[in-house]
């Protein structure tokens, strides 16, 4: 399936991408996060267990067991500090 | 209900007003307003920068003004946040709440404030004599939107 | 701090304004307008008026203002409670917290205006369509200014 | 000693004053109380056991027992309704 994977804000900064549209084998938001962590650098150590980031499925924020469906938008960004 | 993300200031009194205005049926209205600080985590802020997330933000700011409205009996809500870069003394966000009592309009504001710390994507970057850091979530931001949370 | 009674209007906008206006270290104003309403204990009101005890009005308000900044850490605040004839839709009182915190300017905020409710020597007399009637005290006033209590 | 009493919302009206200087024998809110309800009528009504309202010394609310000082400024009223 299809992928439109967008990052904000200290992740956008340090993956040096806002967006990507990717070819995604997986079913769950935990695949994505764990092919994104295999490239390895700054998506393996920001990605890594224990690290404090949200994912989000279609504009609503899921647990990693979510299911991603066709041509998601799923973004990835820290814990959010709005207000 | 009325939710805008812009990068304008917004007009506390303008916002009241229209909200009040030739009603009479509005016996309180609780409104927020936070600002930028000179100040944080002990070192000085020079300007920050607001970031967010188009849509999702938007998304997340009418849900929990819907979770507000099915929590209390509210007659109007309006919730204003600024983004872009921000300096200290600057407003960034607005909630305004009306309702006929005063307990339900001053819970519902302060419900929405918690929530939207918690659940609204934006991020805060600082900028300071030592460089820019991303502002960290705060465990107090999480302790006061878990206290609405229903047992 | 400031508190005022008078009869005028008082204008939201310009005292959140003069309050945070060249301050940086204010995070979090609370307010607080309570309204004139048409309706109470279920008959229609057309007009009310607000009668005060001049002179110990100024003191209760100080010394719940007093209060509230010994309980919180408070930047500033301004009470403004009118007095007089009000139609249904005018506002009647205003209560602005400054603080660093938003949870400390909404505590203080709703703190003040429980107490006012039922410390300040403030009496209201509606007009009906059956006559005039003298607002009596309601419980749920003395049930929320009683939550402030420390045990 | 000499009272200045004040009368305020409900009980001005009733009472039809507003403010009156009084010759006080006694020495306690209670005292007065009861100097005034001995006046019968609305008097006696509006400040029978079990009605209520509220009595400030010199601008301070107090409980029935607080003594007067002389020349005290004493306040009787209904439970305030403002805000």
């Amino acid at each position: 399936m299809k992928l439109r994977v967008l990052y904000f804000a200290r992740l956008r900064e340090h993956f040096g991408v806002a967006e990507e549209t990717l070819d995604f084998a997986g079913a769950t938001a935990a695949d994505l996060v764990a092919l994104l962590q295999a490239r390895g650098g700054v998506w393996a150590e920001e990605l890594a267990a224990g690290r404090a980031f949200r994912v989000a499925v279609n504009q609503d924020i899921v647990t990693l067991d979510a299911a991603l469906p066709d041509h998601a938008e799923v973004a990835i960004f820290p814990p959010v500090t709005g207000g | 209900m009325k939710i805008l993300v812009q990068t304008e200031a917004f007009d506390l009194g303008a916002e009241v007003d229209a909200m009040s205005r030739g009603r009479t049926d509005i016996g309180a209205i609780a409104s927020f307003v936070g600002l930028a600080r000179d100040l944080n985590e002990g070192s000085g802020v020079q300007a920050m920068t607001l970031e967010h997330y188009p849509g999702m933000t938007e998304k997340a700011l009418a849900a929990l003004v819907d979770e507000a409205c099915s929590r209390w009996t509210l007659l109007d809500v309006t919730v204003i946040h600024r983004v872009g870069r921000l300096l200290p003394g600057d407003p960034i966000v607005l909630v305004v709440v009306a309702s006929q009592h005063r307990g339900e309009a001053f819970a519902a504001c302060e419900f929405i404030m918690d929530y939207l710390k918690t659940q609204a994507p934006f991020w805060k970057k600082e900028e300071t004599a030592e460089g820019e850091r991303w502002v960290e979530a705060r465990s107090s931001d999480d302790a006061a939107a878990a206290r609405w949370v229903k047992s």
